[in-house]
């Protein structure tokens, strides 16, 4: 019941705890190593080093070799690229949308309400994986038909949860009292029930970004997107899984990596710097 | 690796459960459509052919005695007697007109339609005779016959769903794409056999769940594992390995008719650009063979052993590119989970290319649809091909200019002359000489790039015995059931 | 003897998001015998709810008891771990909101809510606890005492709700308690009724209470002591009759003041020339289910007709529940009307605020009776304020900030609360920044549901004069809705008397004392006095109770 | 009230309906988009052209494919699914058995992870900030982030393969007793509780505090409830909106999604049907299929709807 501790640090008018930095930290170092891998690794990608599939960690194969007896140091580096840049990018799209078509309705209410709703559903309904071939026999595979994949099949989640939240919302004198104003719907869903909503609309972020990394991996056994040598975490994972009785460290690294991205995601959304309002009193 | 010893006595007995790697809901007991090892695994144990495969690879009699004809093109066949169907029926002649005539029905969609297209003439001469006419001389064809397709069913059947065959075992249950439970089938005709009282079969796609199944105990075979997991099996007790080199390989294809195939130095270079011992290694973590570009593999009686593996040879395959004009510009290659090991294939040539300067664009594509959408039609694509029982076959199907599946198009007179002056030769050492200058022509000529032939590693319980390796194919064949015991 | 409330020297501080320690309660001392009835009275914002919640051992999210004791029966609230403290709120000490309609839970019915304490305390049977409630329904003048119990809280008029929340905290019988503002919702013979009814309930069983109000003549009639805080601090205590007559400290002088109705300053243009700013004829409304005949089954507005002209205001007066608001809310058009004509600035109006243009919005405010729910609670006073700024007037950042402002001091509030969010506002703050939104808007009318209810005196009286000021320079026009007769008198030109959804009579202030219709003689009646023994004295005339009183 | 409950589900039901005629016909729309036909596929690598137009003849694929979707659906107004392409069987067959393991192991799993995933999160938000709700958070978002397959396979080798106490496979057929049932179900039951519950913590947890700063929930606590109270009976009611949205979201997952697992445990239920149906382009059973997936999904949205429709007087 009582608000966080505004304990920590101030900075530019927000207030930040340590939980919260620490998160930020980690998800701004993969984001770096996003933007620099290709420059970082010590070995291409697709370049067979190891005599040995799944070698140990070692001198010059840090994080030893994978399934191929590639670096696995040099693929983990660059599968950040596609996992945080494809995922990010998707899930903002998805979490956009969905939330904005889900408030909408919520506030437009009606036959709109009850369209987007059927709408939705029959998309949600259509199994992933005939949407995702039916992508590729469509548009063929691109980076960008992934993203768009990836958000469409999320888009209708995001929606159902954000337009029950806002629901309620809606039913509020404050609602009443913006609408006599004269309010457009974009301001009513912006400003008025956005804010009210944010938090959990931000845990769902969260979420759906852990379902979308991890569905990534399984879009590009569809031909979708990513194209050897290229992996992202998840298909790191997944092609290394065999590696699992033996603890080798090709699967579990980008596991790891995969669990230090998405909880602090998480961490970093549950402990959001919070602006000081009074500050100039 | 372990060799599994033949043991003096087999014991009669048991439940003996094992797990391929593929099922669907198209799994059938009709043998003219059997496409996948799941469904040769149980039309073997439900039916017989007239003939089968050795381990050595030689056509060996089973519901034929014998097979005669004095010009290659009309062939007699004697039956075996005192064999009869599960349901109690005895073995006729008509039986066997029936299953071999269903083949050429289109609307049956056998498998070796095509194959089957050239015997043009079926005759019950009587009760334990037929007679086969070929539209051309095949020397093959007790050999031919050997193939899982043309297992023999009771004349008349069109539903399958009994597996009412001659086969070692009846059938209990089927649930397609889940499993099936056959059981001894007491009235066999190859006397003592089979030794299991019962066989389960199912399929577990996942090739890790499918070993730690056999490991923790649930099955006692599991087929076709991945060679990584043989580390793990290797270090337990109580499991052995057993290891099938038949002729199945992935071919990476390159269209002689497009570009860029259609550039004699860009095929040229690919094939230096090829590092094949690297594939062996890497990819198929040394469970298989290389190969030099011939379909013929060495578990083949017909096999040219003089053909020499084409040695990776970077700077050779730089200056044919760089006559082919093609050095720097980026080529797009297929590759897909549906054709075995073809991706990592791909990684390998990609990384070979890229090093001298060549950019091969690999394009994953789904497994679904593949054969369909990708396979001959792309400019540069792989190809999965499973073991044929002879060189005709192969030949015929592959790389004659009129062959359905001419992966590289293919296309020399000469090589088609050859191919039909082999066929209908009887005298064994004429056909290995001319089949041994059809595999270098292949070799040399085809867009058609064979780096390796994939062993098949199949694990089991150390109780299992019996089992033997054959060129048909993992699992003695597909058709181990048969042949197998446990031990107490 | 020791008394069973004794506060010693309490503090409680809030921390604001910068960790900035503002002091809320500075020191504050207080004793309740047992059975008597203290009041806490002081303007908006001194802190009043403040020190009635720490006696329960709570402090408001943000804010943090510092020091000091509170000791309630014996115990001290301040030292006693929170299950201790649970378990003697609902028994021991009781609570009754000051913002009813946000206490209670939208989902669940209000019988649930009233007998939930019985059940977290293991009182007595459910069909006990429902019997009870059905009684002190009654005994609070609730209509429908049977089957009130089975809606929910948005079903019921606010003032009812006041009430239910009564009922609430007086099922469990406690040794002590807390009203804040219980009767400011009420009309003034509903609160006659409640009034009576908690003397006599208190009184019956020797229940001691606190009683928050700004309302003198209320705290008069119940009180026995009065506590006078302002800023957090205690400005005088004393005896009802000694601080009501022989007041020391300034301050409490000037709440005393400012209570003594003005004269009314007859509007110079009170002429035939005035137009009509707001016709309505017929207008008819309700809730539920629509019949055959296009009107709904409840009817809360019963074909009601008023005229408004520019510049001048009108009064709307009537018991709890009588449809006020949701006349307001069918002017504003929220609640679309089943039939009838609006006509405003000479043109008819659509029934339903959606199809109406933006300029008749803007000139048309409303202000919501209740100030908990109509501001957004994501969003700091600021943004609330300067969002109609922005939006009619196109404003600018500084220039926005700078309005805010303004309107800040207008209605009385200090500056720093810009950046306040509702939940950190007191109940009567929330109202003026309520009442600040509209006037953002720069309307011609404004219809203003209780904006006073939860303002002490003197900030009402100041609240009152903006209201004329703003009238004089800018010739707005107010529909006053309210309880409080004094209030109206003071600003209205006509006052027009609702009875159960219908207009019974209209008035105008100067013949206020000698209304016609016998509704508006039993209400005028009913205004309480300063006098202390005024309600125990007063004699009404019991035909026109039974006529009238509560349904 | 009860009318207008009755009212509310007869026209949810209505629009259910069209909802899966949408559905119906956006699936065969995107199957006949796919490149490849049922003929051809089942030939597979024997598909030459005169192979391929002969069996499609044979099938009675050239009919028009729209012509083929029609018949289904009337095949489907008198309760006949339609013989599968790929093996000609009966789809209700082939569906039938695999439908009720599918429930089975949805149901179980629904027992297990519902309860438990509310109560996590009500009690971390109750806890809000402590170190159980932080535990609670990275082990939920933990335990998603790790791949499907991973725990899965992780747990056989654990519980399978080394400490050999519980089957690796699910063969439902094998189950005679009430301690087989537990071996058989445990891990698929427990990957999948993984899997799904972690949506369903944090989305209370959100939702719950949320609730939890309202004014009816100080009130409460001035009455004297319990902590749990506040929640259980303010908090919760009115966060149930989206509570249950979020449960019907991931419970949908049990119908449809359940793919890996059913592979990696080679349990037979639909998820793996479908996949099949699609990759031999197999349209009655991809219809049928896809049809139970949409009313599993419709009827759990709508049941969500309905609740949380009920749970607000106010937009009731
Ligand atoms: N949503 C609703 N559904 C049913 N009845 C309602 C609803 N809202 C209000 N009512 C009823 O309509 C009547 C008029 O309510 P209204 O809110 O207009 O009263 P009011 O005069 O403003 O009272 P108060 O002074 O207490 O605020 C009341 O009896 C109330 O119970
Ligand atoms: N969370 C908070 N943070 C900072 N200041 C607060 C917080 N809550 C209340 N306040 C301030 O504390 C002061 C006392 O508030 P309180 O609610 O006790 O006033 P009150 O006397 O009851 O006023 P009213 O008559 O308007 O209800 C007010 O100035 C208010 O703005
Ligand atoms: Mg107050
Ligand atoms: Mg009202």
């Amino acid at each position: 019941m009582t608000r966080v501790a505004a304990s920590g640090r101030s900075f530019l008018g927000h207030s930040y705890n340590l939980v919260g930095i620490v998160a930020l930290l980690v998800i701004l170092v993969w984001m770096l190593i996003a933007i620099f891998a290709p420059t970082i690794i010590p070995h291409s990608i697709g370049d067979i080093v190891d005599d040995d599939y799944f070698g140990p960690m070692r001198q010059g194969l840090w994080l030893g070799s994978d399934y191929l007896g590639r670096d696995m140091l040099s693929r983990v580096l660059m599968g950040a690229r596609y996992t945080v840049g494809i995922s990010l990018a998707a899930v903002a799209i998805a979490c956009f949308s969905g939330v904005m078509l889900g408030m909408t309705a919520a506030v437009i209410g009606g036959w709109v309400d009850t369209c987007l709703s059927r709408f939705l559903d029959a998309m949600n309904s259509i199994p992933s994986k005939l949407f995702g071939l039916v992508v590729v026999a469509a548009v063929g595979s691109s980076i960008p038909a992934l993203i768009l994949t990836l958000a469409v099949i999320y888009i209708p989640g995001a929606y159902r949860f954000a337009r029950a939240l806002a629901v309620n919302i809606n039913t509020m004198d404050f609602m009443t009292v913006a609408r006599v104003r004269g309010e457009s719907t974009a301001y009513l869903i912006g400003s008025e029930i956005l804010p009210n909503i944010i938090r959990p609309v931000l845990a769902d972020f969260g979420l759906r970004f852990v379902f979308i990394v991890l569905l990534l991996s399984g879009l590009s056994f569809l031909g979708l997107g990513l194209q050897p040598p290229l992996a992202d975490w998840g298909a790191l994972v997944r092609e290394n899984i065999g590696g699992l009785p033996f603890a080798a460290p090709a699967v579990i690294i980008p596991s790891l990596a995969i669990a230090s991205l998405t909880i602090s995601v998480n961490l970093l959304i549950d402990n959001l710097p919070q602006k000081i309002r009074d500050r100039d009193a | 690796r372990a060799t599994n010893a033949v043991a003096a006595t087999p014991i009669s007995g048991g439940t003996f459960k094992a797990a391929g790697w593929s099922s669907s809901t198209a799994d059938t007991l009709d043998p003219a459509k059997a496409s996948l090892s799941t469904d040769y695994v149980r039309c073997c144990s439900l039916y017989n052919r007239l003939t089968f495969l050795d381990k050595d690879g030689v056509t060996q009699m089973e519901l034929a005695e014998s097979f005669d004809s004095k010009d290659a093109k009309t062939w007699t066949v004697k039956l075996r007697k005192g064999v009869t169907f599960h349901d109690g029926k005895d073995l006729t002649a008509d039986d066997v007109v029936y299953s071999l005539k269903r083949h050429l029905d289109k609307s049956v969609g056998s498998k070796v339609a095509k194959i089957a297209a050239q015997m043009t003439g079926f005759k019950a001469v009587d009760k334990s005779t037929v007679e086969i006419t070929l539209a051309d001389p095949n020397a093959d064809l007790p050999t031919i016959l050997a193939l899982h397709h043309f297992m023999i069913v009771q004349d008349g059947t069109t539903d399958f769903s009994k597996g009412n065959g001659t086969g070692a075992f009846v059938l209990q249950t089927f649930e397609p794409g889940v499993r099936s439970v056959v059981t001894k089938n007491k009235n066999y005709w190859k006397s003592g056999k089979p030794y299991l009282d019962s066989f389960e079969f199912i399929a577990i796609s996942d090739d890790s769940a499918r070993v730690n199944a056999l490991l923790s105990g649930d099955i006692n075979f599991a087929a076709s594992i991945n060679p990584r997991a043989m580390k793990l099996i290797g270090g337990q007790q109580g499991f052995e390995l057993s290891k099938t080199t038949s002729g199945n390989y992935t071919d990476l294809n390159i269209r002689l008719d497009m570009n860029p195939g259609n550039k004699a130095d860009f095929v040229a270079g690919m094939k230096y650009l090829v590092n094949r011992e690297q594939i062996v290694k890497s990819a198929l973590r040394g469970l298989g063979e290389i190969g030099n570009d011939q379909p013929v593999s060495p578990a083949n009686i017909f096999h040219n052993p003089d053909v020499k593996p084409k040695a990776f040879d970077p700077d050779k395959a730089k200056f044919h590119f760089q006559k082919s004009g093609l050095l720097g510009q980026s080529i797009p290659v297929i590759a897909s989970d549906a054709a075995t090991s073809s991706i990592d294939m791909a990684v390998i040539i990609q990384a070979a290319g890229a090093d001298i300067g060549m950019k091969l664009d690999v394009q994953r594509v789904p497994s679904d649809g593949y054969w369909d959408n990708y396979w001959l039609k792309a400019p540069i694509h792989f190809g999965n091909i499973n073991p044929r029982p002879t060189p005709d076959i192969l030949f015929s199907l592959l790389y004659a200019s009129n062959a359905p599946w001419n992966e590289s198009q293919y296309k020399s007179e000469k090589f088609d002359k050859l191919l039909i002056e082999a066929r209908g030769s009887l005298d064994q050492a004429k056909r290995k000489e001319i089949y041994n200058q059809m595999q270098v022509m292949v070799s040399e000529e085809a867009g058609t790039i064979i780096p390796a032939y994939i062993s098949n590693v199949d694990a089991l319980s150390s109780k299992v015995k019996g089992l033997e390796a054959n060129p048909l194919g993992g699992m003695m064949g597909y058709a181990m059931a048969e042949y197998l015991w446990l031990e107490a | 003897m020791t008394n069973l409330v004794e506060v010693r020297n309490l503090r409680i501080e809030a921390t604001t998001d910068a960790g900035r320690i503002v002091e809320i309660i500075k020191g504050v001392s207080l004793d309740i015998a047992d059975g008597e009835i203290v009041a806490l009275i002081g303007e908006s914002g001194s802190g009043k709810t403040t020190v009635a919640l720490s006696l329960m051992g709570y402090a408001r999210p943000g804010c943090r008891i510092t020091g000091g004791e509170i000791n309630v029966n014996g115990k001290n609230m301040a030292a006693l771990s929170e299950k201790q403290r649970a378990r003697l709120r609902g028994t021991d000490i009781a609570y009754v909101p000051q913002s009813a309609a946000a206490s209670f839970n939208p989902s669940s019915t209000i019988m649930e809510q009233v007998i939930e304490v019985t059940r977290i305390h293991g009182l007595m049977p459910p069909e006990q606890a429902r019997k009870r409630a059905v009684e002190l329904f009654r005994a609070l003048s609730l209509p429908d005492p049977e089957g009130i119990g089975a809606r929910y809280p948005h079903q019921v008029s606010g003032g009812q709700l006041q009430r239910l929340s009564a009922a609430m905290a007086l099922i469990g019988d406690p040794k002590l308690v807390i009203f804040d503002e219980p009767t400011t919702a009420l009309d003034v013979t509903t609160q006659i009724d409640v009034l009576k009814a908690f003397k006599s309930v208190m009184r019956a069983g020797g229940i001691a209470g606190v009683y928050v109000s700004h309302d003198l003549a209320v705290v008069a009639q119940i009180a026995d002591h009065i506590v006078v805080l302002k800023g957090g601090q205690v400005q005088e205590t004393g005896t009802t009759a000694q601080i009501l007559c022989a007041a020391q400290h300034p301050y409490t002088r000037e709440l005393l003041a400012a209570f003594e109705p003005k004269p009314r300053q007859a509007h110079a243009d009170a002429d035939a020339g005035a137009k009509p700013l707001l016709r309505i004829d017929n207008v008819t409304a309700g809730y539920g289910a629509v019949r055959d005949n296009g009107l709904p089954l409840i009817r809360a507005v019963d074909s009601v007709s008023l005229v408004v002209e520019k510049g001048r205001n009108l009064g709307i007066i009537g018991e709890s529940g009588c449809g006020k608001s949701t006349l307001a809310r069918v002017i504003a058009g929220i609640h679309p009307a089943a039939a009838g004509d609006i006509i405003f600035d000479g043109k008819e109006l659509q029934r339903a605020a959606g199809k109406r243009s933006q300029d008749q919005l803007r000139e048309m405010q409303i202000v919501f009776q209740y100030a908990d729910t109509a501001l957004n609670p994501a969003k700091p006073v600021e943004d609330i304020i300067s969002r109609p700024l922005a939006f009619y007037h196109g404003l600018d950042r500084q220039a926005r900030s700078k309005r805010v402002d303004e309107l800040l001091d207008m209605v009385r509030l200090p500056r720093t609360l810009r950046y306040r969010r509702p939940s950190e506002l007191s109940g009567g703050q929330k109202q003026r920044v309520n009442f600040a939104r509209a006037l953002a808007a720069g309307p011609k009318l404004i219809i203003c549901d209780e904006i006073t209810s939860a303002l002490d005196t003197v900030v009402a009286a100041a609240v009152i004069e903006l209201l004329k000021e703003l009238q004089r320079e800018l010739g707005l026009s107010y529909i006053f809705i309210s309880h409080d007769l004094s209030v109206v008198e003071a600003i209205c030109d006509e006052i027009m008397v609702m009875y159960n959804g219908e207009r019974v009579e209209q008035i105008t202030p100067d013949r206020l004392m000698a209304p016609t219709h016998p509704y508006s003689k039993l209400l005028f009646s009913s205004v309480p006095k300063l006098d202390p023994t005024w309600l125990d004295g007063l004699v009404r005339d019991p035909e026109l109770v039974s006529q009238y009183g509560h349904r | 009230m009860t009318s207008g409950v009755l009212n509310l589900v007869l026209k949810r039901l209505a629009i259910a309906v069209v909802t899966l005629m949408i559905v119906l016909f956006a699936v065969f729309f995107a199957t006949s988009m796919l490149p490849g036909d049922t003929a051809s596929i089942l030939l597979g690598q024997a598909a030459t052209p005169e192979a391929v137009a002969g069996l499609r003849e044979a099938m009675h694929l050239n009919d028009p494919a729209i012509l083929r979707f029609l018949r289904w659906l009337f095949g489907l107004l008198h309760g006949d699914l339609g013989t599968s392409y790929a093996n000609e069987m009966p789809v209700a067959a082939l569906i039938g058995g695999r439908f009720v393991n599918t429930m089975e192991l949805a149901g179980i799993t629904t027992l297990l992870s519902v309860p438990l995933a509310l109560t996590l999160g009500i009690t971390a938000a109750m806890l809000r900030g402590s170190l159980y709700d932080r535990t609670v958070t990275v082990l939920s978002i933990g335990v998603i982030s790790v791949p499907e397959f991973m725990v899965a396979t992780l747990a056989v080798l654990l519980f399978a393969v080394y400490l050999k106490w519980l089957p690796a496979l699910s063969s439902v057929n094998e189950a005679h007793t009430l301690t087989d049932l537990v071996r058989i179900y445990a891990m698929p039951v427990i990957t999948l509780t993984f899997v799904i519950s972690a949506q369903m913590i944090r989305m209370t947890r959100a939702a719950v505090i949320e609730t939890l700063s309202t004014p009816y929930v100080e009130m409460a606590l001035l009455k004297g409830a319990s902590r749990s109270r506040m929640v259980l009976k303010h908090a919760l009611p009115n966060a149930l909106g989206p509570i249950v949205n979020a449960v019907a979201l991931s419970l949908s997952y049990l119908v449809g999604g359940v793919i890996i697992v059913e592979t990696i445990f080679n349990y037979p239920g639909i998820a793996k049907l479908m996949v099949d149906a699609v990759a031999t382009r197999d349209l009655p059973l991809i219809q049928s299929c896809a049809m139970i997936f949409c009313l599993g999904y419709l009827l759990l949205i709508t049941v969500a709807d309905i609740i949380a429709i009920m749970s607000n007087p106010r937009i009731r």
